[in-house]
């Protein structure tokens, strides 16, 4: 079943006007030996026996499970009027704002989401959005090498995982030095930096909130990157910055991070946005859209997609990325979201979810045997030390309903015992509770 | 219109939120806070609701206007792929990477595989990742699978080759990669010079990266050949399959003979634009090249469930934080359910009726510098009118205050005032006959009055803008 | 928790401009002694809150129910884009159209809807629609009434007894005489009908396919009506005038009927709507808004509510009803529902229901002790005789997820036995199968 | 624009049916079958989303402009309302009429329930019924109560007392229950007459309706005396709560002595309008009428359960097909759940302070015949534009230029040239201080440059329109 509207009798005046006998007349220009060898798909079917298909996959899953886990993707409220306003069918069946004179929707959105980018994190400059977190970061990076012209990049290692693997695989092909910086305890190690620096360094490239829900100050890594000629990289996490000091005002030059916690569901991971914004100096060297603010000929302001030049489409191979659709729909997301919240909105979202972890933190840590490993202060995550191997608690909760957090000892050396929990707003102190007392019973019953 | 911004009021509060059922903690470190928050938009959610619905209004988009915009295939999708991606939002992409959480994320892990293997089946290829998040995402993880082809193989390759008629992406993610690209021209008979690219093929060449039909809407008859001989020098054949449009059930690229392929979802395959993104690029490939797909990978066991492969040491590893645009991937899984077997070769062939038909019913009016039966697509030139000095860019702003998204200009970069016009199959003759007459009209126009051409576009709530003063001024940010 | 925008600030600001101190000073006007003498509700909540309370609510009924019930609310599919369309809030957030130049978008859907009813029950004039169909089917009366300047109706039994409810409880204090006549079976008893009619009729009121499932021509008895000076009213189901003859062509003078089976949920009875049309004589006689088409000043159409004169607003105690609003975004979603279906997908429908119940009458039917009580042909509803009470069997059936019919005992004397079954097209085959095979299983396990 | 029916093409399909899995029924008898198919119209999905797209695009309507339409509470309903609502849609009304169906729709009764109790706190009533399906259905069905109440009593009553500012449906709800109407003039200071009143009241009252605030946003400090009179001859009072906006929290119906009122939970509590409908219309009562309520009524069981009382031989009987309109409902509680105790009474006390706010600003520009504090609403009268042939409906039109919703004009009808402003409580002040200003630009125009206003509106895609056409040639309906 397609849908497409032409009637038979249509479709044979087309063929007269074009002058074939048939559609098949029109692919003649296919040598038949190449034609497709198989072509073996079901039949299709009308849209509510695909809804019912689709049921059935949301089914095979295991619905309502308690999400104590984080690790880049959160479990956030969404305001309803985000669907609402994002479902506008003129901002999803639009295209890229090339036409700038019938999409200044679309075009005067974003320069407000990179206006909202800017806000958040302080810096000056932002583009339109990038692909998720991970290239995010990667593009960073490879904006880092490109303004210093140096190739060495010290990555602390308590930099969100997923996102450092995003990386190394950007990177993997070209003539770039990767160094990882193992963190002290849970946080970045200044000695470990202070004696791996030096002129051949593009970017330090830190997060803060860390993967281990640390919150760091980067100001003296900042200072010791500028030292050597070096950018600081610092990624983070939109909603922690209601709170925390922004990565502007601890000295980063890029600032970048993954979107999904503003008004975008978690969709098995996407999709989302990733952000990237830095100091107005560099803003020749951003990857990706950006939108710019200008007039037109009566004078009247519009919006644009501004600095092409930097982009594939004129560049080709000499573009300062391959980017060409990004995430625009997830990142308009990001902006009504951030609109709905607001400016306290957004400070009283950051404190419910320090509450609730600290609150979580101080029943998880009080339970025999447990302890806090996070050293420092940190946001909606924190760590904590089993006596007995993560993953082994972690299952057994799964099959309870609860994913009670990230086991650790995949991702770091030694860190077997070691749990990461996230517990964002949408947690009940009777969720906290549960999480707890199911910990404890585990623990108790365990049977090696 | 205002900006947001200039609509805040101090204090004034939007959305509320849920009460805490936890004590307060104790204040962070001052040395950690930020020290003024965030100045964000104050405002009521009904202020908000009516600037973005009063914002949305500003845009052309499918769902108002016909979009007959070259190369991007803006095509209906039916509003039930929205609806059914909808019901998988809430899952959680950290689960199956829990011990023993592959078993409760069954359902999307089976629907990422069994939509690896429907677009497997469709390009002819032997497996498909769903990881890359756009097309020249999905270019950029081919060339990495291409480059650790070679490197398990121990050969040193410096070079792609690309027509000068790719979209740039191309040439631009081949880059990412490291590598050195070669620009072939397109000959007078539409295709890439074959003899130049003879010339330009050797030992060093790691891949050649072809897009068929070309953005000229032209179907390459030696593809093949193209194909065979860059076999022959161990590169491999990169297929561009950001439009499949024109061809699904008619040629696939893995017969043809192509190792590594893209598909855009949101082309093709159900997913609108979304303005500017999101969309899923996943990547198919040869037997051959199957141990270099990126990791994670999904499979299927012995037993009929999903399992998640981490372990792949020649895998180029991971190119997004997850699994990729998941809710992209689920609308393309139900277009395809919907579609099924008859219904894509369908689309491919409106698809192409619909081209010509615009084709034939214009080309006593614009120049069409390749005069061949087209795909998908169909591209003239402004030539003609440029002697009453109308560009094409006059004609698309024309256009414009005719209720019509103009059609992509100045692309392919080798046609002069290129016009580029690609209707897909969902719209209508109706449809089609309109626009065909506002397009004579236009050339018409070029001739008796030029000037309304240039001042066009006078209906929308701006003129042409300034995008030298945007570029110069790089205002991208409103001033707090 | 209020969602009023000003601030404390802004709040003074007016209050000075007013000249008053506070708020309370406005509320003055109304004497102390008159004041809220209690006002005892809890406190306000966040929308997550709330859709949490939402959520428990939707979960405290029983959820997935196979509906083989019917009785005027019907499950039928409604594709998507019904909902996509219907929520633009430029519709749903709209006031009546008593602004034409700025409400064109409502006026003209109306319009189309009017056409829509009028092309597919034939009759000439329709207006915007009314509430239900209980209601549609009071008005009816009440026009007929009018029209006729006389005051006895009679009503055929088998017309939807909820409907009939409605009429009686509307017409109650009015000086009108209603006569049951009660059907023959499943249909309608012309020789009582003949003997009833008389030079005092206003109407005859029938239905079809009525309460039964039994398609009715009615030709004979509009024939019967219009010899006597009276009109006949015929209440339908517009899913099967897919299949079915119009109530024009059997000389009906007035149609009516309930709408929720066009694209409306089934949302535990409403909104919906009913709809009512006529022939064009009688239409200064309409109840409610009518949309007419007409011209702007420089010629272009336009359309407009029109005959104001017959309502309320104008008319006060001598209008034609006393409706004010009625079910506009529900009457759009019917549309949208008919131009999707489109005139072959409406056939095609409605052969779908006719097949899938034909299927699930012959099934039943065949169950030892069962047979088929329904006399004539029927649309998607048909009756079966039990050979056991039909409450306790459909009681039983309900504790395992079916809702299995509606027992007529309650609605009809003598049918105890009686079980009302509709087998809409979301029915599969399988489903209609499992209902056949769990009667059978109760009849034979039944224990008085 | 074209409609729907002119784009049809013989043939074109929309929407496709799932496939049948059963055998094909013999066909229903010639006699039975329509003879021609209904001329539905012939669409693709995309021409259909197209179409309902641009008409939405042609409204005004609150998410999009303000709309200060007095006696209409056009406010802005927050949008998790709406996504509460739709997640109540799957329930059939027919599952608690079954045996032992009651158990099965425990959630939706019990919200029926319970919205029913909220009503009856904030209106001061003992008992509500939810049944009624908007405002005019809510006094139809009030007027049945009052006229069963009489007739158990056994007295003879004809005559309802309406003042002359009441909304139309007032005496067209009583004249449906065959009450005789008798309308009071409103008194100079702005109230019904209540000489006039004394004098009509008598033993045939059956009853008095009154809006208090009355149309004219003025609370009437006579409405408790009034009450007593009523009762003294056994008159029962009923209470037009159309529109709660000026009073939650402030003053009760019931506390006040009124026996009987509606409710229209499409105004004030949650429900955007849907170009027209569908409303709820909720009636309380006090405890002596409860016996005559509509059937079946909702009741809360001993063991905290909700049941369905289908018996209650002094019930006036069933007014709508089940329930009501139980989706408008489900918003209504989830806005009372949301809004709370103090959100209820700051509307009402923003609802005041906005109305008198636009009131204080605009009156040096339009006569203020009733110049008094109002409540949620104001009515000006453009009697000293008339002076320069203005009217109140080119002030209107004008307004929707400039991109408002006008304000009621001609409403009520009381007030020559009227002009009646609710701004409800959801809007800023800086929209209201636009608002102002516009008004204010008006007013000058009307003296400066009155054509203007008489040709307006012009950037709408109609002028004004030749309505007695339209009820000359009765074009109600599209012909095949
Ligand atoms: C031919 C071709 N290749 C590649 C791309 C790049 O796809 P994406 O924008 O998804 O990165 C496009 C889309 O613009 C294209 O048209
Ligand atoms: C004061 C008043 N009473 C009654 C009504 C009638 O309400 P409805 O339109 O819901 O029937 C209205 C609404 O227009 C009104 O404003």
């Amino acid at each position: 079943m397609s849908y497409c509207p032409n009637t038979s009798g249509e479709q044979q005046e087309m063929l007269d006007a074009i002058g074939v006998k048939s559609i098949a007349d029109l692919f003649e220009t296919i040598p038949q030996h190449l034609r497709a060898e198989s072509f073996n798909l079901p039949q299709g079917m009308s849209e509510f026996e695909m809804l019912d298909r689709m049921r059935t996959v949301a089914e095979k899953n295991t619905k309502g499970l308690l999400h104590f886990i984080g690790g880049g993707a959160y479990d956030h409220i969404i305001p309803t009027a985000v669907d609402h306003l994002a479902n506008r069918s003129e901002f999803y069946t639009a295209y890229t704002p090339y036409q700038p004179e019938c999409s200044q929707g679309t075009l005067q959105a974003l320069f407000e989401y990179q206006s909202a980018i800017c806000r958040l994190t302080g810096m000056e400059v932002s583009n339109a959005s990038l692909y998720d977190g991970g290239t995010a970061l990667a593009e960073a990076a490879l904006m880092a090498i490109r303004i210093t012209g140096k190739n060495r990049l010290l990555v602390d290692g308590s930099v969100n995982p997923f996102h450092r693997r995003v990386m190394a695989t950007y990177l993997a092909n070209l003539d770039v030095d990767i160094i990882t910086i193992l963190p002290a305890d849970t946080s970045a190690d200044r000695n470990a930096f202070l004696a791996a620096v030096d002129d051949q360094c593009a970017a330090l490239i830190l997060q803060t909130p860390n993967f281990f829900g640390t919150i760091e100050d980067l100001s003296d890594l900042s200072t010791l990157a500028h030292s050597k000629g070096a950018l600081l990289i610092a990624s983070t996490y939109p909603i922690a910055l209601g709170l925390i000091n922004t990565p502007a005002a601890m000295g980063a030059d890029i600032a970048t991070g993954d979107g999904q916690c503003l008004g975008n569901p978690l969709s098995f991971g996407g999709p989302a946005f990733g952000f990237i914004a830095t100091i107005k100096k560099y803003i020749r060297n951003l990857p990706g859209r950006i939108i710019g603010e200008t007039v037109d000929k009566e004078n009247r302001r519009g919006f644009v997609l501004t600095l092409q030049a930097r982009e594939q489409h004129i560049k080709r191979h000499k573009a300062t990325s391959n980017i060409c659709s990004n995430q625009s729909l997830c990142a308009l997301r990001g902006l009504i979201f951030l609109s709905l919240l607001g400016r306290e909105g957004l400070v009283d979202l950051a404190r419910l979810n320090r509450d609730k972890s600290e609150y979580a933190k101080e029943l998880l840590s009080g339970i025999n045997g447990v302890s806090l490993q996070s050293t420092g202060e940190t946001f909606n995550e924190f760590v904590i030390r089993l006596p007995k191997p993560a993953d082994e608690i972690v299952k057994r909760l799964l099959s309870r309903g609860i994913a009670a957090g990230i086991p650790l000892g995949e991702y770091y050396g030694g860190m077997d015992n070691s749990l990461l929990v996230t517990v964002t707003e949408k947690r009940s102190r009777a969720e906290i509770e549960r999480l707890a007392g199911k910990i404890e019973l585990e623990l108790n019953s365990f049977q090696f | 219109m205002q900006l947001i911004y200039e609509q805040s009021v101090a204090g004034r509060r939007g959305v509320r939120l849920p009460s805490s059922d936890v004590p307060v903690a104790t204040p962070l470190s001052a040395s950690l806070c930020r020290i003024e928050s965030a100045p964000l938009p104050e405002m009521s959610e009904l202020d908000i609701v009516r600037h973005f619905t009063r914002l949305s209004r500003r845009n052309f988009s499918v769902d108002t206007n016909f979009y007959p915009l070259g190369s991007c295939t803006m095509k209906y999708n039916v509003k039930a792929l929205e609806t059914a991606a909808a019901l998988l939002a809430p899952f959680h992409p950290v689960t199956p990477l829990l011990p023993g959480g592959e078993a409760h994320a069954q359902g999307c892990l089976g629907m990422l595989y069994d939509l690896g293997k429907s677009l497997a089946e469709i390009t002819g290829m032997d497996e498909v990742t769903t990881q890359p998040l756009a097309g020249a995402h999905g270019e950029m993880t081919g060339m990495l699978i291409v480059a650790a082809y070679h490197k398990a193989k121990g050969s040193k390759k410096k070079y792609v080759i690309v027509p000068d008629s790719s979209h740039g992406t191309n040439p631009a993610s081949a880059a990412m990669v490291g590598y050195e690209i070669i620009t072939i021209p397109t000959a007078p008979y539409g295709d890439m010079d074959l003899e130049l690219f003879k010339a330009a093929l050797n030992d060093e060449t790691a891949a050649v990266m072809m897009t068929c039909p070309n953005t000229l809407g032209l179907f390459n008859p030696h593809i093949k050949e193209i194909c065979d001989l860059a076999h022959e020098v161990d590169a491999l054949v990169y297929y561009d399959g950001a439009n499949l449009n024109a061809i699904m059930g008619k040629v696939r690229p893995g017969d043809v003979g192509f190792d590594v392929i893209h598909v855009n979802l949101h082309k093709t395959f159900g997913t609108p634009h979304g303005s500017g993104g999101p969309g899923s690029g996943p990547v198919g490939v040869k037997k051959e090249l199957v141990p270099f797909l990126p990791a994670p990978r999904i499979v299927k066991t012995a037993k009929g469930s999903f399992a998640i492969e981490f372990e792949n040491p020649q895998s180029v590893g991971r190119t997004a934080n997850f699994f990729g645009n998941f809710g992209v991937m689920a609308k393309a899984w139900a277009y395809i359910l919907m579609l099924g077997k008859e219904g894509l070769t369908e689309v491919s062939e409106q698809a192409v009726l619909n081209a010509n038909y615009i084709m034939s019913q214009l080309k006593n009016d614009y120049e069409l510098p390749y005069d061949q039966t087209c795909m998908h697509e169909c591209v003239f030139s402004a030539s003609r009118q440029l002697e009453n000095d109308v560009h094409a860019i006059d004609i698309a702003k024309y256009l414009i205050d005719k209720g019509y998204h103009p059609p992509t200009v100045y692309f392919p970069l080798i046609v002069k005032e290129a016009i580029m016009i690609e209707p897909t199959e969902t719209e209508s003759k109706a449809t089609l006959d309109e626009f065909i007459k506002v397009m004579k009209e236009a050339a018409l126009m070029a001739k008796t009055n030029p000037e309304l051409l240039r001042q066009a576009p006078v209906t929308m709530p701006i003129s042409r803008l300034d995008e030298t003063k945007a570029a110069r001024e790089q205002n991208v940010c409103c001033p707090v």
